[in-house]
């Protein structure tokens, strides 16, 4: 039996390939401006890797998630990122009961049962504050890598600058002005990452936090915002070993499930 | 008696040099990331490279802008507002209210005979601020310069409502992908952007005539699509950027008046 | 999800403390800048704090009754009632504490983006942290939502929310008769509380009518010393700083006479001020007047700030003498309006509280705010809305433009803020903007 | 006629709510020379109006999605359905109504008649205070305060009003009130005989419609109704649906793409007819009865009652999930929202409430959420 799941996310699209209950195949590319070709893009590179005249009609169910779900030409069913992230978190820690889905532009709170079913969730609104472009934005400010972002942000030298806006885009103005005042690098970077938390922490509180907690989605990539956040609620987060393919495990073990319930 | 006005904007610092009224330098110096203080004294040297007098010749120099607070070596600072006013009253002298959209701010100032006599100010979001077209700019793989010129092609009107500028990347994305052409995207992001500044206008009341100044008065898209919303046409000075500084200036020149 | 099994605090006895610490402060060594009747003020404060304070550790032998600003306090008491005023209990909220109960409301689902006030009011009224209710009173007319949260408040602990409504029509022409009319329908409501409240507690609870008069007495005693504060604020320049006109007496202690003499020594030690010309002003120079209304940054001192910039705010409109509820009491003679058709204690109370000025239409409030801007000779009005205020929708503008047209005030700012939500809070871009604003008031005005 | 006549006509009475429709009826009536007088919500009074020769018109507020000329008046993130309304107000598209009677469902709902006063547009305004208690002094109360609308009316417009003719109104309003109860009746089957949407569109045809004109209209249709096949199929989940003003019914659709609105909590749904006028001697007092007693809208005091109801509907209905929508700077719901959520869970019955704007716009979000929703009813 060989499922997948394919999840679109509007920075990066991402494949998970099941034989039975074992990943077979992982892969993620960045989300192209036509999201229908990005999807036969990196499904047709994660069928590659397989073997090479291994093709779409040779998997039993796929399951789309992801803001570009819909698009996607060649799924059975689509199913929410909200589902699919609450799924494919709890597959790598059945314990988990609160998770925290910070993907490119948007924000999601989730709790979930035993099952690893939704039982309730929260996310953020109509504005970018606290998300992964915000970052994104900010690293691009100050010509640094996102993957250095994280770390730079923990050796902070007179402790987190004031980043007043909310706004992803005048923060960049504010971040601006801090540089030109001669703020430190990593200060600068401590200051965002505390804002986003500060941004995080209301979504959290709302839903109530349970333990165990994780968190997926390329921001749980940022050591910087994970161990502020864990700081704050004083509790560990679990990460997936790739955080950005929980969603479209998810959507996997789903497309897993449908088949066999024969949905 | 000559004086100095310098305007420490967010993406560039405009000085303007003045002599008994007479505008005798100008320079503009875009920001990298040296503070407002040692760019504001780069610019006021190569304006005053540009003219004759000595540096110690000048009387008064006057800082604003948002970074106003930070040229300590200026007699005085004083509020975008006053300037706007003053110097639009010097160039257009039938202006009523100002419309002065920048980078990062969008300063709405009702004015007569160059008396400023309300403002309304906003940052809280991005929606309306240059920052947004260059986002977009960067998106659709246009320059900056020709996105106003091509978005006056446009045929089909396209709604972009997404209040936030990051949204509206995913909105603008998603447009394109829908095969819609460039030209009437950049047409309902201009319109979009006119609406959204439109309850500020409202606010301070829309007396005529009305002049849009400052870094984006250029934007010929942005001008068509105010005009085209308030079915008339508006003012601009030539010289739109340095239009604070003039003002700056001329406040300055006010304070070393014999007799004032 | 049950936060009275959190962490307690003991509200009261932080309060407690925090006055002591003033009380010590002024006592030791006072600053000049600061009102020396300040000190009565806090030993008054003090007094009660430390008497609510026991109640918290050891329960209240008496019951208790949440209510709000607007609600009859004084009739409360003189039924046997402690009376607990959980909006009162959100303005003394210091900095450090603030954070805890903005948590409480959003860990509650209570929604974030309305005022500081309501969503502070609600959140110690389910903290547990002061006295825990056996009833709740919610009122309307001035604020709606409060009357929400009150109501979510008395669901949380499961007692009964005993609402006293506030009718009103567009009173343009509303006259003695129709606030009479008005006043008669809350003492019935009134009345059918004590029924309520003497059935439900028959050990406790007894109104006691001479109590309530005793309490009246001393509100008009009070009443009429602030009354002389509107006197003070015509002088310039202005006696005393924007901070002092917004001081408001201890509204929660109606059985202590000492407030009168806190409000005598406050106006006397500043008609002193006035005579000897001194005010908080830069160089005792008053270039501009202006109205500060509605609320203001809790953590912070804009006064300040605008004195140093030759600004007065003599006014604020809900407190120091300003007598915002009007038709009931003569400021004067402190005697009861409505042409003396207005008997018993009562219907003073309800009328009190049927003539408030949030009350009915935006005209009420503007009516009397332009009354008092005509008194005192304004320049201009700082309109600092409370962010999320439902209240001041659409009647700041409306303000703005009749104060221009009927009193020639041109110089109207409107801003929109949080006043205790620090983390919403930018002093920076406040101070930058207020800045902005005056200075183009003041050059209009050829300074 | 057939059946496709009647669909027809189902479907003319479900659109009447459109934009290019609605003021249909209203523009005729002031063609004879009478008068229509805009209302806000369902604590107005409306058999009062109607009796005195006036057409209650319901406000619906303007759909285009940005209101500048509120904003001056007011902060965009408050009441959006004020905004909406505000925005017709002053773009002229309620230029047609004589006069505009203010119910005070909030504070928002109280400061709405202040810009229309200070403008004086239009020019007879009305504020009406709504007692947010059920007790007899509240009734009373009330009941003097329609004394004053009455005289109002008499003053504005010059129009009388006699017990006989307010009972008659009464009468018929009870009428159409036992006609939609019995068609929701209907929406408790396995496969209701119509969706939600149909069921709303048919409600706010009441809003504009001379009450004569719409159950006579309604009545005709009632027996196809009864043994309609509904185009839409058996769609789990069940949803019962809590909301103000949500009036533009591509909301109802979107959520009917994924499953079955087969019970409402909505002011133009089940809270606009339930509970009639019960006799009385006195018409006015009747009629305040019903107004004050009635739990429906969350300011009320006693607004517990109401959630009582939406848990019997659940039981009664079949519901597997309650959905509400607020609309952004619904205060005084939102205000209730964490006891309405707790009192439903705590009966288990799976319930969310995500916000939007009032005008049908940024849906993407808010698909997602509403599907993850349906998600965790149907994933069992």
């Amino acid at each position: 039996m060989i499922t997948a799941g394919i999840d679109i996310g509007s920075l990066s699209a991402n494949v998970v390939i099941l034989r039975d209950d074992k990943i077979t195949v992982l892969h993620n590319i960045r989300t192209g401006p036509d999201t229908c070709e990005t999807s036969w893009q990196v499904m047709k590179e994660a069928l590659a890797m397989i073997d090479r005249n291994f093709s779409v009609g040779s998997i039993d169910y796929i399951v789309a998630t992801g803001y570009g779900r819909v698009v996607v030409p060649f799924s059975n069913k689509t199913v929410t990122e909200i589902s699919c992230h609450a799924k494919g978190n709890h597959f790598f820690f059945p314990k988990v009961r609160t998770i925290l889905d910070m993907g490119g532009q948007d924000c999601k709170a989730i709790s979930c049962d035993e099952k690893g079913k939704v039982t309730n969730f929260i996310m953020n609104d109509k504005c970018a504050a606290g998300t992964g472009r915000y970052l994104e934005r900010v690293a691009s400010t100050l010509g640094i890598s996102l993957a250095d972002l994280g770390p730079l942000s923990l050796q902070t030298v007179k402790g987190p600058a004031d980043i007043s806006h909310y706004c992803a885009v005048f923060a960049q103005q504010d971040i601006l002005l801090l540089r030109r005042e001669g703020v430190h690098l990593s200060d600068i970077l401590a200051g965002a990452c505390e804002g986003i938390v500060k941004r995080i922490y209301p979504l959290l509180q709302q839903l109530g936090i349970r333990a165990d907690f994780a968190i997926s989605g390329g921001v749980a990539k940022n050591i910087g915002i994970v161990s502020r956040l864990e700081k704050k609620l004083g509790m560990k987060a679990n990460i997936a070993f790739d955080s950005q393919i929980v969603g479209a495990l998810g959507a996997a073990l789903f497309a897993r499930d449908f088949l066999l319930s024969g949905n | 008696m000559s004086v100095a006005g310098i305007d420490s904007g967010l993406h560039a610092t405009k000085v303007v040099l003045m002599n008994n009224g007479e505008i005798l330098s100008k320079a503009v110096l875009t920001s990298g990331l040296e503070d407002a203080y040692t760019i504001a004294e780069r610019a006021l040297k190569i304006a005053m490279g540009q003219c004759a007098l000595p540096g110690d010749s000048y009387k008064y120099i006057l800082a604003t802008g948002q970074g106003k607070s930070h040229i300590t070596f200026a007699d005085e600072s004083a509020p975008d507002s006053i300037c706007l006013a003053r110097a639009v009253y010097k160039v257009l002298p039938s202006v009523h209210t100002i419309l002065d959209i920048g980078a990062a701010h969008t300063l709405v100032v009702k004015c007569s005979k160059g008396i400023a006599t309300g403002a309304v100010n906003s940052d809280k979001c991005a929606a309306g601020s240059g920052t947004y077209l260059e986002i977009v700019s960067a998106i659709l793989g246009v320059s900056f310069e020709n996105m106003g010129g091509i978005s006056l092609k446009s045929t089909e009107k396209i709604e972009v409502n997404s209040q936030c500028a990051v949204f509206a990347e995913s909105e603008i994305i998603s447009l394109v992908h829908s095969k819609k052409r460039i030209e009437d995207i950049l047409g309902g992001v201009y319109r979009g952007l006119a609406l959204r500044l439109y309850p500020q206008l409202l606010q301070v009341g829309l007396e005529k005539d009305i002049a849009l100044v400052g870094g984006m008065a250029q934007d010929i898209g942005l001008r068509s699509a105010i005009e085209e919303l308030l079915g008339h046409k508006i003012m601009f000075p030539e010289d739109p950027i340095t239009i604070g500084a003039l003002g700056a200036a001329i406040v300055a020149e006010e304070k070393v008046k014999p007799g004032k | 999800m049950n936060i009275r099994n959190n962490d307690r605090h003991n509200l009261w006895q932080e309060w407690a403390d925090k006055y002591a610490r003033r009380v010590r402060k002024i006592t030791e060594n006072p600053n000049p800048k600061m009102a020396r009747s300040n000190a009565l003020l806090y030993q008054i404060l003090y007094d009660q704090a430390t008497k609510e304070a026991e109640y918290s550790t050891e329960g209240s032998p008496i019951p208790v009754v949440y209510h709000t600003e607007n609600a009859p306090d004084r009739f409360f008491r003189s039924m046997g009632f402690r009376a607990n005023n959980l909006e009162l209990n959100a303005d003394h909220l210091s900095r450090e504490q603030v954070g805890r109960y903005l948590n409480i409301g959003r860990e509650f689902g209570y929604p974030d983006n309305i005022c500081d006030r309501v969503k502070l009011a609600h959140a110690i009224g389910i903290s547990g942290d002061v006295p825990a209710p056996i009833m709740v009173v919610p009122v309307v007319g001035d604020c709606d939502l409060m009357s929400q949260a009150m109501c979510s408040v008395a669901r949380y602990w499961n007692v009964p929310a005993f609402g006293i409504d506030m009718p009103y029509q567009e009173e343009l022409d509303m006259g003695p008769d129709e606030y009479l009319d008005a006043m008669k329908y809350i003492k019935q409501q009134l009345l059918e509380f004590i029924e309520f409240c003497e059935k439900k507690w028959p050990d406790f609870i007894k109104f006691d009518a001479e109590k309530l008069e005793e309490y009246q007495r001393i509100n008009r005693e009070y009443t009429r010393a602030a009354a002389d504060v509107i006197e003070l604020a015509k002088t310039k320049p202005c006696p005393y700083s924007g901070r002092d006109a917004l001081r408001m007496a201890p509204t929660q202690v109606p059985d202590d006479r000492r407030v009168i003499d806190y409000m005598k020594q406050y106006v006397s030690e500043f008609r002193e001020k006035a005579k000897r010309g001194e005010s908080p002003l830069k160089d005792n120079i008053e270039k501009f007047r202006v109205y500060w209304m509605c609320s203001a940054p809790f953590y912070y001192d804009p006064f300040t700030f605008l004195e140093e910039r030759g600004c007065a705010s003599p006014l604020y409109e809900e407190e120091s003498g300003i007598p915002h509820r009007y038709n009931v009491m003569n400021s004067e003679s402190g005697e009861r309006r409505f042409g003396r058709r207005m008997l018993d204690p009562l219907e003073e109370e309800a009328a009190l509280f049927a003539t408030h000025h949030w009350g009915a239409s935006g005209n009420r409030r503007i009516l009397e705010v332009l009354d008092n801007c005509r008194k005192v000779g304004i320049e201009g009005i700082i309109h600092f809305e409370l962010e999320g205020c439902l209240s001041l929708n659409n009647i700041a503008r409306i303000t703005g433009e009749r104060a221009e047209k009927e009193l020639g005030i041109k110089n109207f700012y409107y801003l929109s803020a949080h006043c205790q939500d620090i983390d919403k809070w930018d002093e920076a871009d406040f101070e930058e903007k207020l800045g902005d604003w005056l200075e183009m008031c003041l050059r209009e005005k050829g300074f | 006629m057939n059946s496709e006549d009647y669909e027809k006509k189902l479907q003319e009475l479900v659109s009447v709510h459109l934009p290019q429709n609605r003021n249909t009826w209203a523009l005729s009536w002031k063609e004879k020379g009478k008068k229509v007088v805009g209302i806000l919500d369902t604590l107005a009074p409306e058999e009062i109006l109607y009796a005195a020769g006036i057409l209650p018109y319901r406000i619906i507020g303007t759909q285009n999605a940005s209101t500048p000329l509120a904003e001056i008046w007011r902060p965009p993130d408050m009441c959006r359905y004020c905004n909406h309304v505000l925005e017709a107000l002053l773009t002229g598209e309620l230029d047609f109504l004589d006069g505009i009677l203010f119910t005070d469902w909030d504070d928002d709902g109280r400061r709405l008649y202040d810009v229309p006063m200070h403008l004086g547009k239009p020019k007879f305004n009305y504020l009406l205070h709504v007692p947010h208690g059920d007790s007899e002094i509240c009734v009373k109360i009330y009941e003097r305060d329609f004394k004053r609308v009455v005289d109002w009316l008499h003053d504005s417009f010059n129009v009388a009003l006699d017990d006989e003719r307010l009972w008659e109104v009464i009468r018929l309003y009870n009428k159409m009130r036992r006609l939609l109860m019995k068609l929701y009746e209907w929406r408790k089957r396995e496969v209701p005989p119509i969706s939600g949407t149909e069921a709303a569109g048919i409600v706010m045809a009441a809003y504009f419609m001379p009450k004569e004109e719409f159950v006579s209209r309604l009545e005709s249709l009632m027996a196809y109704l009864e043994q309609r096949k509904a185009p839409l199929k058996k769609l789990i989940p069940r949803l019962l649906v809590v909301s103000d003003h949500l009036d533009n019914l591509e909301y109802t659709k979107l959520i009917e793409t994924h499953g079955t609105i087969a019970m409402d909590d909505l002011d133009n749904g089940s809270r606009y007819f339930w509970d009639l006028v019960e006799p009385d001697t006195n018409p006015l007092y009747a009629l305040s009865r019903r107004y004050i007693t009635r739990p429906s809208e969350p300011c009320k005091w006693f607004w517990h009652k109401q959630v009582d109801r939406v848990i019997d509907w659940i039981k009664e209905y079949h519901i597997h999930g309650v959905l509400q929508l607020p609309h952004i700077g619904d205060q005084d719901r939102l205000c209730c929202t964490p006891y309405f959520l707790n009192r439903l869970r705590g009966a288990g019955i799976p319930a969310m409430s995500f916000t939007r704007e009032y005008h049908f716009a940024n849906v993407g979000q808010l698909t997602t959420r509403i599907e993850a929703f349906l998600e965790t009813l149907r994933l069992k």
